[in-house]
């Protein structure tokens, strides 16, 4: 009962992640790529504490705190450099 | 599934190559590389990979007594923890030199630095 | 079937809901600000839901999935914030018809 | 004086965090640890002055507590305000950058207030410039500055005064 | 759960493919970089479907996180050389 | 146009290439000699949890010091090339400053990165992650200093000073491994305790955390340099 609901939500994961990827491809411009590319880290956060869940193992989810941390810095570097601060 | 992530490695590889011929801005062919060196660790990892198995991290999931029979081959992972640092390395050094470059010139055109062309 | 496991499958599919609005928020919304909004609000609330299903179907690994929504409650706003700044500093276009207070006050006095 | 008390602050958070990262007590783990968070509380010495903003006090401490469930209870009003917006068909968006004042002076109760605005219905902060914020508003309902207050910082201030000041 | 890693692998893989198309065509230079940045990070997912928790953190922290860092910081110090 | 066609053609060529690879590839039923041996002896040998980790440090231990090395001498190249012919008095360049939310977020978060990074290195040999992973977390602490002031000095002494010293600790340790125990680098010149504590896997902590401490110094010497520079 429980895998199904996983399998259900991460099929809705996976929705919005093709249409923020839509998003990511088309623009139009550089800043909305940027807030799509957040999206789609924080989607993968969610993937890897999928997988962790159905491989069965904790340590997983060390990769997901330092995803977390990355995805923030990737867009606050971005935002840097269009509004030449960097 | 190693094998479709096998195939993803080379599709990158073959697609980073491409961008790296074609292009011929600088810092585009740099990018390019970075590309074709993730699609590299991308087959690496999977040759490793075995169907049903886990990561060969010992915990009370997969005691040491049956881990021969449960995790993958760590060797590709080895190899490519050390790759991709390497990776990292060679991509700072060729920033380094564009930087350079543009300096000379004030442009990052690969066409329009002829001194070692023969 | 336990109940902690239906509680945090319920759990996990509302957290994906949350993340499907944001894709459709990303995709429907006209400008570059309330794509941001859509953006950080549902996935941040999205990400929380499933990380509190995960906790529920396996409560030994609460602790690291707290820390993760933790970071996640400290660096989200941070950054759509800075790219709001961002933005709005290079004029992003803005739909027709948006009243804009900021842009009245760097024109005053810049 | 007011220094000593900054590092100390910064050195318990780290510990805390320490502890919540590794989850067990065990001695090396708590020794390892002290060491970390005090070679890092060391190095950023300087310019820890957001640390000691926090008042210490227990009513702060209650504060605190309590602004916990209201801060979820927006978050999830906010969740379903955009959920309304865009399952809208015809989308009814009213987009406006707003000018609002706040009364708190200390720079991390600023930005804990700027971060749950992000965060809370249809707000977003774009500029924060002296006692002066700039929030994107999706729907919004009034332009003038003391009403827009009203509406958008009132609710937080009341508990991060009390926390900050 | 192995339909499920399946269907996760592919949908990657589409994403990474996409992504790589729009580092090597895309029109303006910090949309080519965070595209990269963006294969490497789908990468790292991929790697730990793969089992190799190690090599995912590696390829998130340096191969993601880093390597995009210095080109943007490159970048900003060249701002006139973008679209040559 | 001849350029787009000749580089079309070479790849097919490579495509080719990869196909055949692919069609042809077979994956292992059983883990071959090698992982195997690694698989069975870790344990009992090393004591540490993690086989990567064994295998980075202390099976291919001179590997890495050589890994350490190269990367020692990238950040070294790069600093020697950036710093040739640059003016002496750089003036310092327009750069719009970061907002007063930015700079708080970073003096709050840029610790908690730094004990993130220190973590990851020091359970390198129970969990995923290890030396270069917690260097490059380290290194992004401080990247996230630099973007809140992007006029920032570090302090070149103390990067060139850790990294000396961590260096120095490391190839003493490996010494330090001869005189003891079975040869350079070898990990049982301390007990190797028990199977998952913090403490155990005999040296293997203290060398990835100096790798950690060299690592993260080599980076963030790159970042500083990169960040040296003047606008062209």
């Amino acid at each position: 009962m429980a895998d199904i609901l996983i399998y259900i939500a991460t099929a809705v994961a996976g929705v919005a992640f093709l249409l923020a990827l839509y998003r990511f491809l088309k623009g139009p411009t550089a800043a909305d790529r940027v807030v799509a590319f957040d999206t789609l880290t924080l989607i993968s956060v969610v993937f890897i504490v999928v997988i962790a869940l159905g491989e069965g193992r904790g340590i997983y989810l060390d990769v997901a705190v330092i995803y977390a941390l990355l995805s923030f810095l990737g867009v606050i570097a971005v935002a840097r450099y269009l509004e030449r601060g960097l | 599934m190693a094998h479709l992530a096998m195939a993803t490695g080379f599709i990158l590889i073959l697609i980073g190559f491409y961008g790296a011929l074609t292009n011929r801005n600088i810092l585009r062919m740099i990018v390019a590389f970075t590309v074709a060196d993730s699609g590299v660790n991308l087959v690496l990892v999977a040759v490793g990979y075995m169907r049903g198995r886990t990561a060969p991290i010992l915990d009370n999931t997969v005691p040491a007594a049956e881990a021969a029979a449960r995790i993958i081959d760590p060797v590709p992972q080895a190899l490519v923890l050390t790759a991709i640092v390497i990776g990292v390395g060679v991509t700072a050094l060729m920033l380094a030199y564009s930087y350079k470059l543009y300096e000379k010139k004030r442009t990052l055109d690969i066409t329009k630095h002829t001194e070692l062309k023969w | 079937m336990t109940i902690s496991g239906i509680i945090g499958g319920i759990l996990m599919l509302c957290g994906a809901a949350f993340l499907l609005l944001a894709g459709i928020g990303l995709v429907r919304m006209p400008d570059l600000f309330n794509r941001i909004q859509a953006g950080t609000k549902a996935t941040t609330l999205g990400t929380l839901l499933t990380l509190a299903g995960a906790a529920c179907l396996r409560p030994e690994w609460t602790l690291k999935l707290l820390l993760i929504g933790l970071f996640i409650l400290l660096t989200n706003p941070i950054s759509s914030q800075v790219l709001a700044r961002a933005a709005h500093r290079t004029g992003t276009p803005k739909t027709a018809g948006t009243v804009d207070r900021l842009a009245d006050d760097r024109e005053e006095r810049p | 004086m007011k220094k000593a008390s900054a590092v100390a602050l910064l050195f318990a958070t780290l510990i805390i965090f320490w502890l919540l990262l590794n989850g067990s007590f065990a001695a090396d783990i708590v020794i390892v640890g002290i060491v970390t968070a005090a070679v890092i509380a060391f190095l950023f010495r300087d310019g820890l002055a957001v640390f000691s903003e926090f008042k210490g006090t227990p009513r702060a401490l209650l504060t605190a507590l309590l602004y916990i469930p209201y801060f979820l209870k927006e978050l999830v009003k906010s969740n379903l305000h955009i959920a309304r917006v865009v399952l809208t068909p015809s989308l009814p968006l009213n987009p406006a950058i707003v000018k609002v004042r706040t009364r708190l002076k200390s720079r991390m109760g600023r930005l804990i207030l700027a971060n749950s605005i992000t965060l809370t219905p249809g707000t977003l902060t774009v500029e924060l410039d002296g006692e002066w914020l700039y929030i994107h508003w999706v729907t919004a309902e009034a332009l003038d500055i003391d009403a827009a207050t009203a509406s958008i910082v009132a609710g937080f201030e009341k508990y991060l005064e009390v926390m900050y000041g | 759960m192995s339909v499920l890693f399946l269907a996760l692998t592919v949908l990657l893989a589409v994403a990474m493919i996409g992504a790589a198309f729009v580092a090597i065509l895309g029109k303006s230079m910090p949309i080519a970089i965070l595209a990269a940045g963006l294969v490497s990070l789908l990468a790292s997912v991929l790697f730990l479907l793969l089992a190799s928790p190690d090599v995912a953190m590696t390829e998130a922290a340096i191969g993601s996180g880093l390597t995009t860092f210095l080109f943007f910081f490159i970048l900003g110090r060249m701002r006139g050389g973008e679209h040559d | 146009m001849i350029r787009k066609f000749a580089a079309l053609l070479i790849l097919a060529g490579i495509a080719a290439l990869f196909m055949e690879l692919l069609f042809t590839y077979q994956p292992d039923p059983e883990l071959n000699t090698t992982a195997r041996y690694y698989a069975d002896r870790t344990a009992a040998d090393i004591g540490a949890a993690n086989i990567v980790t064994a295998i980075v440090v202390t099976y291919r231990g001179l590997d890495t010091l050589g890994e350490v090395t190269v990367l020692f001498l990238a950040a070294a190249i790069v600093g020697l090339v950036l710093a040739q012919g640059r003016r002496k008095t750089a003036k310092e360049r327009a750069v719009t400053p970061a907002g007063e939310l930015l700079a708080t977020g970073s003096l709050f978060l840029a610790p908690l990165i730094m004990l993130l990074g220190v973590y990851v290195f020091v359970n390198g040999h129970l969990t995923p992650g290890g030396g270069f992973q917690g260097g490059a977390i380290i290194a992004s602490g401080m990247l996230l200093m630099l973007l809140a002031d992007p006029l920032k000095h570090f302090s070149h002494r103390l990067i060139a000073m850790v990294e000396a010293l961590s260096g120095m600790i490391y190839v003493a340790i490996g010494l330090l491994g001869i005189a003891l125990a079975g040869g350079f680098l070898d990990s049982h010149i301390l007990p190797n305790g028990e199977l998952g504590a913090l403490f155990s896997a005999g040296a293997i902590p203290l060398i990835y955390a100096l790798i950690g401490l060299k690592v993260g110094a080599e980076f963030s010497a790159i970042l500083a340099d990169l960040s040296g520079t003047e606008e062209l």
